[in-house]
């Protein structure tokens, strides 16, 4: 099917579905890198109002990544939620992104966005964002609620989480510790205790494992934790009986794209069977935190879809989220900006992206949270994590990164801080999640204002941790 | 900073236990972070001294005058926006002189990748603690100095030379703090399309903080072990298992 | 007097404190342009370090304009209250920066502040802010609260006014009146509905006062007007008879720049007497509204300080504020991204800038709001602008400017729109100025939720103002 | 759009009266907002057709042939960046062929500004309705059409020629609405270095919505007058004014 608008007197055309969202998107250098940009500010704007009379049912008929040959489309098509699309299904894309902005500022916004997530697919996720602005996909996202459960809660209204990641390029445990005391007497850490490994090897990761397990019961910290390596390895360091608390993993939104992560749909059930078999939940039994990032298709040369076109990285990004609802996870975040420049070039590119990102996730029910970052490659400073973080706690986000300093020396990038954290919890006011409020309460360091109290930590209860 | 944080700072070159004023760091926190970040980015821009890089692997014992590839990225800017150009070589690879014994068991790439400080400072001293470990049959290809590298281009380089295994050490982007960390990427049976999947990575050698060259060297040694006797790189073969196995 | 500092073993030196703060000062077109940006990230960072170390009485010693030929500094040595800056006399700009944000953050935090306002120069905020990050600039105006009050009351905490600027290419009375109502159906207008005339012809202006003020009148609306022509041409009307309420000038930081504006700081002072004399506040006597802009007096070649060096134009625009709070303002807002990309760039450098300059009048003690916007020759669009409000709420902007679709049809640029002002009350969960607020509610346009009803217009009673 | 906004269009081209899907408008206006906002840009960079707006010129009556002036920007993108190269010719001033009659009394600048449109569209039509209302007397010089220029570029062909007015006709930059409004700058006794306090201005030429060409004629007529009887431009001249005291 060929569609095609006219924009002052001059007439676009293209040629598919995927052609449309492609250029439809705003600029990135990801898109321009695939094939999949549009040419000019009017192209672009073309494509825009081709995408906004579409109705919604077509993403349903007409896959964006063909439903023969990949699994992650036969796994949004076949589990699509017909009953619960059902109130959305006489409306085209534009009219999606009227009836958000009208549900998000009505009263039981929360309830109603709920209620039709099943029904949404990635793709209409997709192209109503690149419809919306900055402020839209803010408004939105900040209405949905995605609450789930481990030791801690995530994403209640009015909480902001944080991910402490204490990591070290040698995976040193000393290291790691000290990394990790910094953080709990900053309040970091409710949405779980993560560490990327540098090393690779089992015998490492077991050993991070039950360092960080012998940290939460010896302080009795109501979070959990997890080391970030390849899900084989954490099933079998579950099997081994190791203290795995969460199953982590890298995931896209194509079938090659997970392919070159060595993973496939069947892989992460396993990973998720592993750790439920070892019932180690408190207040609830999501088990499961995954990863994504605009760019990781493209970069496995997995970004193709039907007519063998190259797929938009943000289209591909919401069908991550697809993979990742399909597995009930307690954590699911965006690495925005965390690969290069290649995909995100610029403050301006990652900001946008984020907020992308962010909203997808949400609406599609997953629950949300954001690696604020930029690599050293990229044209991206401090002020653009400042900015995006600070957007990010207005749209609501269940959880952020933190590491010290917002230095990350094992992955080469820089996150948002521990202190980062504190910053936007206070211009946000937001509260950490309940459970790990009351023992940050419990060990003195809740504030009256309900801020983090600068402590000395050669006095406090947990210098011992190091 | 405090003594407390003072001494822990021995066992990480992470930024702890910055201070507070309010909720924020101090100034000289502050500026100190604005530095590095100066100076990272310089060193993502720092070309590789190609001739020096050359000079010192013929004092390697054991290899072959190393070989020089170009990628097709012109300049650093085209590399950072184009891994696609990147990931293969500007022109045909050279023909590999066939020697008496038959294809190569390793092929040993050295690439700037986004740090060419990496590569120099540690990329010699990785390949001699590493020799000594391979077996002693272990037919070397000439190794290869490759700029504006990708990880990939090993691929195009080991199908030309029919190489049952590359090694790939490749400069990692620079963090704020480590300029000069060192990748290790082996790849079995390399070939242009191989999936990250089907490699193993050893990360982060740089001395003192990050791996040091000789436990490097073992790692790698495992690995290349453990991929003969599997058969393959990747996923399914897990750093000190597969080795033992 | 040289100041120098080594980065990573080479050792970059400056000629002076003009030199220093230029080179200290985040990259930006029109420091370029003038001269006075670093040259590299390197030479950046150096010069902040040198800064940093700086004691602040160095402000007061070493003018950054010679104080022999310019009025503007020797407003600001001759009215420095050394009482006020008697507690931070001690610091360095380094420490000024910690001082401000342990203070930000710590109870009583807004009468702190508002104590050394009168003692900390333009030179000494804006070169706090050089070593700040956007989170940090948001924190410390967040903390601020400079309340000023005419009919309505603005700058109080949790609230947030709109400018609204129902202007005309023909300055066509109809058409105002129905960008008045549009805005005012949406809320809008409680800090002033202020139009620009696009004829500097007395009599129309004389004309739009009269529309302004009966529109006022009828509806008893709790607002004041303005028209923002030049000075001279208020202080004539006002001296007519003509209903004047805020008089408006342009202002910039030195006196060369003022003199290209034709003002100086007695016109000021006879437009201030001229409005005072009129007796038109009711809940405040304040009644000047000025605006400023990074770039205005890079453009009228007035931009030379010590030593014939270039300044940065974002200390000149902090001296811009010092002019401002002499006069007692009402209302204060730069047009950061007004003018172009020659002095700001991109968004970023938009984004970066509207913070500097509402960080720096509200320290300095000005009620200061924003125009968020960007001209069509600039790298930036609709999502900049959602990006820098939503951060300018953060921060406890007192105002921003509204227009109808973010379009300006007669100074030919785009700012927030009546819309984007319910976004950002709603994200911010801001209320508009109290009386405003009250008058919404008997007109029927407050919601339960405290937004604004959405109306048929044709059924309101404002209707009849068209 | 409601019929009760749409009638209140008739009175202004401003976006009033969206609708609100919660608190945002519609995704047509939105959609309606983009497209301007492309057009807009593409407006900065169109360039002006000399020759076409030459030979228009040449139509007018009362006008010599146009002279031609670059300024000392080189193209739109430095243009768009340095006002200072936009403020001054590239090549020194041509002389002005001296006449019988002295010095001129007026200079007209047709200059692209930031929109050329403006200039090809409404330029010619102000200066036909102009030049009538002007005193039999007055000695024009001729017309100079002024590419990559700002305001003050006319200071310098004004002081080489010794014109006793200038008048600046420009395009101003491009609305999302219009991309097509002509300021009218006049400056007495032009020279480089003179503050725009010391000019006035009549903006927003642009029929239908803004100002038409006869009234944008009358107004500069008016200030030319005052101009004249005050020996001076500027804020102390008012529009209607002076022209009546
Ligand atoms: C960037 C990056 C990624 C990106 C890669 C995409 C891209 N275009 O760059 C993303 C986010 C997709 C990614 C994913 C993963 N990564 Co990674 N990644 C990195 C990082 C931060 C930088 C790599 C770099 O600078 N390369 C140099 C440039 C010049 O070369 P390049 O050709 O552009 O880069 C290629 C390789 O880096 C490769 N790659 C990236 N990660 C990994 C991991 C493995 C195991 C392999 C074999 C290859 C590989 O992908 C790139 C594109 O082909 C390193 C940390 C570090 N300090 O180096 C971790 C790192 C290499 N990754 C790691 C891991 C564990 C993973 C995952 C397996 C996590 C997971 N559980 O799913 C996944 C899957 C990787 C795969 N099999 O494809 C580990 C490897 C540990 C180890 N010793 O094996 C590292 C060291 C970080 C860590 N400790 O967690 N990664
Ligand atoms: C940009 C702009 C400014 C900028 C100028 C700086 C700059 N570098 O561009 C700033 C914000 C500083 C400014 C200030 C003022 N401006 Co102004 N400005 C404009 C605007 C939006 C665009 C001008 C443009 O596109 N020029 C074309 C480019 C290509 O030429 P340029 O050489 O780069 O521009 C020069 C002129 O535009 C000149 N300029 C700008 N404004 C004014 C105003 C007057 C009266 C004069 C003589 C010159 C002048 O400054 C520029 C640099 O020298 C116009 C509205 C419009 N639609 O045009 C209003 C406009 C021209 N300004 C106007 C006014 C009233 C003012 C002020 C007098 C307001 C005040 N009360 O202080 C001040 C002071 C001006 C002065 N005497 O210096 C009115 C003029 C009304 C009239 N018919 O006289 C206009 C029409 C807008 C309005 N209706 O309010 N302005």
């Amino acid at each position: 099917m060929r569609y095609s608008h006219q924009v002052r007197g001059r007439s676009y055309s293209f040629t598919s579905l995927v052609d449309v969202l492609g250029k439809a998107s705003p600029h990135r250098s990801g898109d321009v890198l695939a094939g999949s940009a549009a040419g000019s500010a009017a192209e672009r704007v073309a494509a825009q109002w081709v995408l906004a009379d579409l109705p919604l049912a077509t993403f349903l008929d007409e896959p964006v990544v063909p439903y023969e040959t990949d699994d992650v489309t036969r796994l949004i098509l076949d589990t699509h939620d017909a009953a619960a699309f059902a109130p959305l299904r006489h409306l085209t894309v534009g009219g999606l992104r009227e009836w958000l902005l009208a549900t998000a500022t009505a009263p039981g916004a929360a309830a109603a966005l709920t209620a039709v997530a099943p029904g949404l697919t990635p793709e209409m996720v997709a192209a109503a964002s690149k419809l919306m602005r900055n402020q839209e996909l803010i408004t939105v996202a900040a209405a949905t609620e995605v609450v789930t459960g481990f030791r801690s809660t995530v994403g209640l209204s009015g909480r902001l989480a944080t991910r402490l990641q204490p990591n070290h390029p040698a995976d040193d445990p000393a290291g790691v510790a000290a990394a990790v005391l910094d953080g709990l007497l900053l309040g970091c850490g409710d949405a779980v205790i993560g560490i990327n490994p540098a090393s690779d090897s089992p015998a490492a990761v077991a050993r991070l494992l039950r360092l960080l397990d012998d940290v939460r019961q010896r302080y009795e910290i109501p979070t959990q934790s997890c080391v970030l390596t390849h899900v084989t390895t954490t099933i079998d360091l579950a099997a081994a009986g190791e203290p795995v608390d969460l199953v982590f993993q890298s995931i896209a939104g194509t079938q090659g794209a997970n392919a070159g992560f060595g993973v496939d749909l069947t892989l992460l059930a396993e990973g998720r069977e592993a750790a439920l078999s070892l019932g180690r939940g408190e207040v609830g039994e999501q088990v499961m935190y995954f990863e994504t990032g605009q760019g990781s298709a493209l970069s496995a040369d997995a970004h193709l879809g039907t007519g063998g076109l190259p797929v938009d990285q943000q289209t591909l990004e919401a069908r991550a989220y697809a993979v990742a609802r399909a597995f009930d996870p307690f954590l699911v975040n965006t690495v925005v900006g965390f690969i290069g420049p290649e995909y995100l070039y610029d403050g301006k590119q990652i900001i946008r992206a984020g907020l992308e990102d962010h909203f997808c996730g949400k609406v599609l029910g997953v629950p949300m949270g954001v690696d604020v970052c930029y690599t050293n490659h990229a044209e991206a400073d401090s002020d653009d994590t400042d900015t995006l973080l600070t957007l990010l706690v207005a749209a609501g986000t269940s959880f952020v990164i933190t590491v010290p300093g917002a230095d990350d020396v094992m992955l080469g990038y820089q996150s948002t801080s521990y202190h980062d954290a504190l910053y936007a919890r206070r211009v946000g006011r937001k509260r950490p999640a309940p459970e790990f409020e009351a023992w940050l309460d419990r060990v003195g360091l809740l504030a009256e204002d309900g801020g983090i109290r600068a402590v000395d930590p050669a006095r406090s209860a947990l210098r011992e941790l190091v | 900073m405090s003594d407390f944080w003072q001494a822990l700072r021995a066992h990480t070159p992470a930024r702890i236990g910055q201070e507070r004023h309010g909720e924020a760091p101090g100034t000289r926190d502050r500026l100190a972070f604005a530095t590095a970040h100066a100076a990272a980015r310089d060193a993502v821009h720092q070309p590789l001294d190609v001739p020096a890089l050359v000079a010192e692997l013929a004092t390697v014992d054991g290899l072959a005058p190393a070989c020089v590839v170009a990628s097709a990225a012109p300049d650093r800017a085209t590399y950072l926006t184009r891994p696609d150009l990147g990931r293969r070589p500007r022109d045909p690879v050279p023909a590999l002189t066939p020697g008496a014994e038959g294809d190569p068991d390793l092929l040993v790439v050295l690439a700037d990748g986004l740090s060419a400080l990496a590569v120099e400072r540690h990329a010699a001293g990785v390949l001699r603690a590493l020799l000594p470990l391979l077996p002693a049959s272990t037919r070397l290809a000439p190794p290869v100095v490759a700029t504006q590298a990708r990880v990939a281009l090993a691929d195009h380089v080991g199908l030309a030379w029919r190489a049952r295994l590359a090694l790939v050490l490749i400069g990692e982007r620079p963090g704020l703090t480590t300029a000069d960390s060192l990748g290790a990427y082996l790849t079995w049976a390399p070939r242009p399309g191989v999936a990250d999947a089907a490699r193993n990575c050893v990360s982060n050698i740089h001395p003192p903080h990050g791996l040091d060259h000789a436990t490097a060297a073992r790692t790698i040694a495992s690995l290349v072990q453990g991929a003969t006797l599997l058969g393959a790189t990747g996923v399914a073969l897990k750093e000190g298992r597969a080795a033992l196995g």
